[in-house]
């Protein structure tokens, strides 16, 4: 490090200076932290496990991919497979069946939670609204293999 | 020490037996260390305390973003640029959103872009005021870090009822975005401001004027302008070594140019410069947020007529100002719906080639404090 | 033979009953040395038991009166679901520890490293012995108490700079000799603030410079002499910080910079001793500074006659610990404030500020003496 | 770990010493289960989430774990926040193996569970921390919320509380799933059954149609009424600024000086400085096109935006991309370099292809991006004083970037 030069008299003009205006910012400082100790409204927290009841997410909060199911349990999914190949990382099989008339439906929607990034893809491609972003976060698990969900309860419509 | 015996990347050669010479070590920081802000690894070549020599090693956090990026929809990619630079994730999914609008040759309507120049500038605030805490707790102040972070929170606390995720948004879209605001989102913005008005003024009470904060900062790190500028530095960081360079005013994207706003530049190039700038610039958002608050059009649409996100062969450039700094996208396109290649140029990769010319005579304490006001998140430079 | 001062009435009691209980032995090994000797052990075990409550029972309110402290300054909560209020998170903590895997990283001197956390556990629980707690609670009330104390006080140094060196590991060595370089440093000013005080109380026994300050505020060591008294306390203050190695002066861990410095290598019980070792030199440096600087064991204002019923109703004891438990809040209140120097630049605050200053207080205080006192 | 394993041993004989046993026990379990440390360790966007899940507003103090432990022989808990790529995974293991036992690893976010969004075509990342550690509890999401975490705590504290010194906590061993696609295997598990049920439904089928001749399904799909919304024009580009040159004059300006350079007469037409045209430039003439574009008073391209290139089949393109701070407009340099042909097929995929002079000399900028595209695309750099692989590491066989790079770790994007 190159040291600049300076006279002594300035040394010590910037040494007083620095005397009284050091412990002056530091009293700033500690001022700051004295009044957030003593103002208990200033705090913040939000307390997770107790709070469980009270605690809501945002309408647009993107949990666990869910099914729209009407209260017979009927989802609208046709099996387009647009949600499929909307996702970047393959998260989602749609796996179509044929129902006793041959047509095409839904016969499991199999959702790897492990590797879900929640973009929202699936959801945004879907043309039926067949599927939804469910604002579901406790979800944490010691089984890998309960990650890998059927969504669907029925068979598609059809 | 001859050339053969030092390890790769390192140079300089010191002669063993003259005076300046004494005992050297080589110290790695990192892949895990809590300053290096992600895994980064240090090589560093110390001579007691002082460094010698400093050579960053990258990839540990190499995801392969550009090959895979390859083999996916236009769509697909965006939340991809999500994950490079977690901290101003909705600023990067812009400059993303701008390249493909110029492929796709669609603009956009006036309330989208009023809730893009607010969201952008509401990462800003976010990601500086990460900076802020990063900076006081990587000096030693653990009290600054959750300051920084519990202000943050109400940004992304707003970012999230807007975009429905709190860190990878995966907002914008070509030609507009996911969802319009909801009508809370002005008023929210509104008490945020008045709120984080007040607060600062504590912050920087509480930092600012700090003389051991000044003692360590001032003087320490100087990037001449030179340098910041041959180095490609950008964002705050250049427009502390007194590069009067701002994306926002130099080559508008959006509204900027409808907008009135000042970007603090200052002349000294050391660390305290690059934390005041980016102090100021938190003021200067809030500016452009009152002025986007006020011009808000309440009616009208949001986003232009939605079509299939296909891009028309040709190569596309986008470039935004980001809170680091230069965040350009570079689309190759090819016929069909997925890029041939995309190239992300982010703002921190020169920062950290910078680094070695920064700390070369100063000490580990310092290596920390630079590190913390060049604000670098490892995952943009790996990608 | 130096006979254990321990003069409170415990003291008194045992050195009463020992003669007594033993005529029930046999003549032949009846006399006054043995039971002198017996009196001293039984004393001894009494007072080392004390000294060990006081420390290691502190310890933990400490650790969670500091995890509180730091999380009210931060906004937040802290410790809250173990116990009322997290009450009992810190004896899970040491608990745990307790119960950890203990090893020796490869390549460390074995010997050295786990000797190291012993040594630095040393110094703080001598100090202890020698501070008055209250008009009786004094352990050995010698009369070379702040020499001893300065002697002492440095030797946590040793176990710091052992336990980086022995660790094998760069970081641990570099933080054991910022810590080593630091300490060294402060040491002086501790020492040339305690001369100080020594000065102007004229006794280097720790009872009487307790003594010497009893009555009203104004007669406390940090009033007594105007202006003065306060710089003292406060270079007290600064340097005592230094001293324990705590933030803002925290350079030798360094999280930030050294990943914990010379305890980087170390775990489970041993690293725990460190850790406690930490908080008891807290409590025996803020006992130091309320001994030396507010009045020790005495009650406030005492000498008003309307409130000195009330107040020496209390025992000496508890105005003493209500004293240490606010010089320790304060400690934690600097410590979650303010960033940490450069090692550089603590150096040249020392050697440049604090010791002229220091001098300078020495001057001015024989000069407060010679003229005044 | 520790002499509490062996109570039960020593003490069991004794009469009445399984209480003590279990009584101790019972505390030892309740302390480790209450007071986890974690270790400081992130690598990208899930250790933002961690951070913020130790800040004041979810202050994971409260569970007592705000001590986060730099040091990994400190700590009790491994929270795998972040991405892990195949360059930190023996870091990992390392910092995994430090930490004293009983010991804990929680996979934070879909990156460190299955590799997330980095499953297919990736090459780098560790598809699940299964892979290198045995993992506890897992945590989806991405990132998953503080209070996620925090949840995730909640299930490794009940999983703790469970161990007692007869069953102790004993170390796990990492499984190898990264071969795993879960993708395709449930795809075709569903073939099969999907082959098994046709043959079992073959007749009812029938027999449905021919009692239904004229079926029609009562199931109509209604889709989502989306919103309409007008078509909008982009804004014209902005005009030139005060010493900004435009397009078409920049590259009047090089042209005169080297005869190589050309540009698409149409894109160059509409180019501006915000969608600068790509003026492409012979080998040959690229160290000295930049040179003059830098020293040229009119144009003082001082600042390198990046370089990167692009492989096509037969050639790979560099592009140069550069800007002037000072006056604004900007030039990008596309210089076709072809492909050596003289390298035997077989050793293409390892071989360095092509090469071009660096321009590390002009722009000290270029010399990470010069790395990082010899890196990527395996293009020598001519000058470059220090060309190192900078991402992968120095034994890493292939070149990602090239468009026929194979890897036998990479799986295919099935859709």
């Amino acid at each position: 490090m190159d040291q600049k030069k300076i006279s002594t008299k300035q040394y010590f003009k910037t040494y007083l200076k620095k005397c009284v205006t050091g412990p002056w910012s530091l009293l700033c400082g500690l001022s700051v932290s004295l009044k957030y100790f003593f103002n208990p409204k200033k705090i913040v927290t939000e307390q997770y496990p107790e709070n469980r009841k009270t605690l809501k997410m945002h309408e647009r909060f993107r949990g666990r991919l869910s099914m729209v199911e009407d209260a017979e349990g009927n989802n609208r999914c046709t099996a387009c497979g647009m949600c499929e190949r909307s996702c970047p990382n393959g998260s989602i099989n749609v796996q179509a069946t044929k129902n006793i008339a041959g047509k095409k439906v839904l016969g499991r929607y199999v959702y790897h939670f492990a590797s879900c990034t929640q973009c929202g893809l699936c959801v945004e491609a879907c043309p039926f609204g067949a599927i939804e972003m469910a604002p579901e976060f406790e979800v944490a698990t010691t089984d890998i293999n309960s990650l890998e969900m059927i969504l669907n309860k029925k068979e598609g419509q059809g | 020490m001859s050339m053969t015996q030092l390890p790769p990347g390192f140079k300089i050669i010191r002669d063993e037996n003259s005076e300046a010479y004494s005992d050297e070590f080589f110290v790695n920081m990192g892949p895990q260390h809590p300053s290096t802000h992600g895994a980064l690894r240090l090589a560093i070549r110390m001579d007691g305390e002082t460094i010698v020599e400093l050579v960053p090693h990258h990839g540990y956090i190499h995801r392969g973003m550009e090959k895979q990026a390859e083999s996916m929809s236009y769509l697909q990619y965006i939340p991809m640029s999500d994950r490079q630079d977690y901290l101003t994730a909705i600023q990067n999914n812009l400059g993303v959103v701008l390249a493909y609008e110029k492929g796709m040759n669609v603009g956009v309507p006036l309330r989208q872009e009023y809730i893009r120049v607010m969201l952008q500038e509401l990462g800003r605030i976010a990601s500086h005021l990460v900076f802020f805490g990063c900076f006081g707790g990587d000096l030693g102040g653990q009290t600054c870090l959750l300051f920084g972070f519990k202000e943050r929170e109400m940004i992304h606390d707003i970012l999230e009822e807007v975009t429905g995720s709190r860190l990878t948004m995966n907002f914008f879209r070509p030609g507009g975005s996911r969802f319009d605001v909801p009508d809370t989102f002005i008023p929210r913005v509104k008490a945020f401001l008045e709120h984080l008005e007040t607060t600062m003024k504590d912050y920087e009470r509480f930092l600012s004027k700090n003389v051991i904060v000044r003692e360590r900062s001032i003087g320490i790190g100087v990037l001449s302008k030179e340098d910041a500028i041959a180095y490609a530095c950008s964002g705050p960081v250049a427009r502390a070594s007194g590069v009067n360079f701002d994306v926002r005013r130099n080559n508008p994207y959006s509204i900027y140019s409808q907008l009135e706003f000042d970007v603090p530049v200052t002349y000294n190039g050391d660390c305290y410069d690059r934390y005041n700038v980016r102090i100021a610039e938190i003021h200067e958002s809030m500016r452009i947020l009152r002025q986007c608050i006020d011009k808000f059009p309440a009616e009208g649409p949001w986003r232009s007529k939605e079509k299939p996100v296909k891009l028309n062969p040709g190569r596309y450039y986008s470039e935004i100002e980001t809170a680091k700094g230069l965040y350009a996208t570079y689309v190759v396109a090819a016929a069909g719906d997925k890029p041939y290649r995309i190239h992300t140029r982010g703002p921190s990769f020169p920062h950290i080639g910078v680094l070695n010319k920064m700390c070369q005579g100063l000490t580990v304490s310092d290596l920390v404090t630079i590190m913390a006001t060049l604000d670098p998140v490892i995952p943009e430079i790996d990608r | 033979m130096f006979v254990p001062s321990i003069t409170n009435p415990v003291g008194d009691f045992v050195r009463e009953w020992v003669p007594k209980l033993a005529e029930y032995l046999p003549a032949a090994i009846q006399s006054d040395t043995l039971n002198n000797i017996v009196a001293f052990l039984i004393n001894a075990v009494i007072c080392v038991i004390a000294v060990c409550v006081v420390n290691i029972g502190s310890a933990p309110i400490l650790i969670y009166m500091e995890r509180k402290v730091c999380a009210h300054v931060q906004c937040r909560l802290g410790p809250m679901r173990l116990g009322w209020h997290g009450t009992i998170q810190t004896i899970a903590d040491v608990l745990k520890m307790l119960f950890k895997e203990v090893y020796a990283p490869g390549g460390v001197d074995k010997f050295v490293y786990f000797l190291a956390p012993l040594i630095v556990l040393i110094a703080p629980f001598m100090v202890a012995a020698l501070i008055p707690f209250g008009q009786n609670l004094v352990v050995a009330d010698i009369d070379m108490g702040i020499p001893l104390i300065i002697a002492i006080n440095g030797f946590g140094v040793l176990g710091i700079l052992l336990g980086g060196w022995s660790s094998n590991n760069k970081y641990s060595l570099l933080g054991a000799l910022r810590s080593g370089a630091q300490m060294i440093s402060y040491e002086i000013s501790f020492a040339l603030v305690l001369l100080f005080v020594v000065m102007i109380s004229g006794s280097t026994n720790l009872m009487t410079i307790t003594q010497t300050q009893s009555g009203t505020v104004f007669d406390w060591m940090i009033f007594k002499v105007p202006v003065l008294g306060f710089i003292a306390f406060i270079l007290f203050f600064i340097s005592s910080t230094a001293e324990m190695n705590r933030a803002p002066f925290d350079i030798a861990e360094a999280e930030q910079e050294l990943t914990g410095g010379y305890h980087t290598e170390y775990n489970g019980t041993p690293f725990a001793m460190f850790y406690l070792a930490e908080y008891i030199a807290l409590v025996t440096n803020s006992s130091l500074a309320v001994t030396c600087f507010l009045g020790g064991f005495h009650a406030p204002c005492l000498g008003i006659a309307a409130i000195d019923g009330y107040l020496t109703m209390i025992p000496g004891v508890i105005w003493f610990f209500a004293k240490v438990f606010f010089m320790i809040w304060c400690y934690m209140m600097v410590r979650w404030t303010f960033v940490r120097p450069r090692v550089d630049q603590l150096m040249s605050f020392e050697w440049k500020f604090l010791l002229p200053l220091n001098l300078l207080m020495l001057v001015a205080g024989a000069a407060y003496v010679a003229l005044v006192g | 770990m520790g002499i509490i394993n062996f109570a039960p041993k020593i003490l069991d004989p004794i009469p009445g010493g399984k209480y003590v046993v279990n009584a101790v026990d019972y505390v030892v379990n309740w302390a480790r289960a209450n007071s986890i440390w974690p270790l400081t360790y992130g690598t990208s966007c899930c250790a933002i989430e961690m951070m913020s899940s130790s800040m004041a507003r979810y202050d994971i103090a409260r569970f007592g774990s705000e001590v986060f432990r730099a040091s990994p022989r400190q700590a009790d808990l491994f929270i795998l926040a972040g991405t892990i790529t195949k360059r930190m995974a023996p870091a990992i293991q390392m910092l995994w193996e430090q930490m004293p036992g009983p010991k804990y690893v929680l996979a934070m976010g879909a990156c460190t569970i299955s590799g997330g969004p980095f499953i297919y075509d990736n090459y780098s990342v560790v598809r699940g921390a299964q892979n290198i550690l045995p993992v506890d509890v897992f945590v989806p999401g991405c990132p998953p919320r503080p209070e996620a975490l925090f949840h995730g705590l909640l299930t490794l504290r009940e999983k703790i509380l469970k161990e007692t010194c007869r069953n102790p906590w004993q170390e796990g061993y990492p499984e190898d799933v990264s071969r795993v696609d879960r993708y395709r295997e449930a795809a075709k598990a569903w073939a099969e059954l999907e082959k098994i049920k046709d043959e079992e439904m073959a007749e009812a089928r029938e027999k449905f149609k021919a009692e239904n001749p004229d079926y029609k399904s009562t199931f109509k799909p209604v889709r989502v009424t989306k919103e309409a919304f007008p078509e909008v024009e982009r804004p014209a580009a902005a005009e030139l600024t005060a010493g900004e040159l435009s397009q078409a004059d920049i590259f009047g300006k090089i042209k005169a000086k080297f005869e190589s350079a050309t540009v698409d007469e149409a894109i160059l037409a509409t180019a501006s400085s915000d969608s600068p045209a790509e003026i492409t430039l012979d080998v040959k003439d690229y160290f000295a096109a930049t040179e003059f574009v830098k020293n040229d008073p009119a144009l003082k391209m001082d600042y390198l935006i990046d370089v990167t290139a692009i492989d096509y089949p037969d050639h790979f393109e560099l592009i140069t991309q550069l800007r002037s701070i000072e006056l604004g407009h900007k030039v990008f340099f596309c210089v076709p370099l072809p492909k050596d042909e003289s390298i035997p097929e077989e050793k293409r995929a390892t071989s360095l292809l092509a090469k071009v002079p660096s321009i590390t000399a002009l722009y000290p900028a270029a010399s990470i991006k010069e790395r990082e595209v010899y890196d990527m695309f395996g293009i020598k750099f001519e000058g470059h004083d220090d060309l190192r692989r900078i991402f992968l590491d120095k034994d890493f066989v292939g070149f990602p970037l090239r468009k026929d790079f194979t890897n036998p770790e990479m799986i295919k994007r099935p859709v």
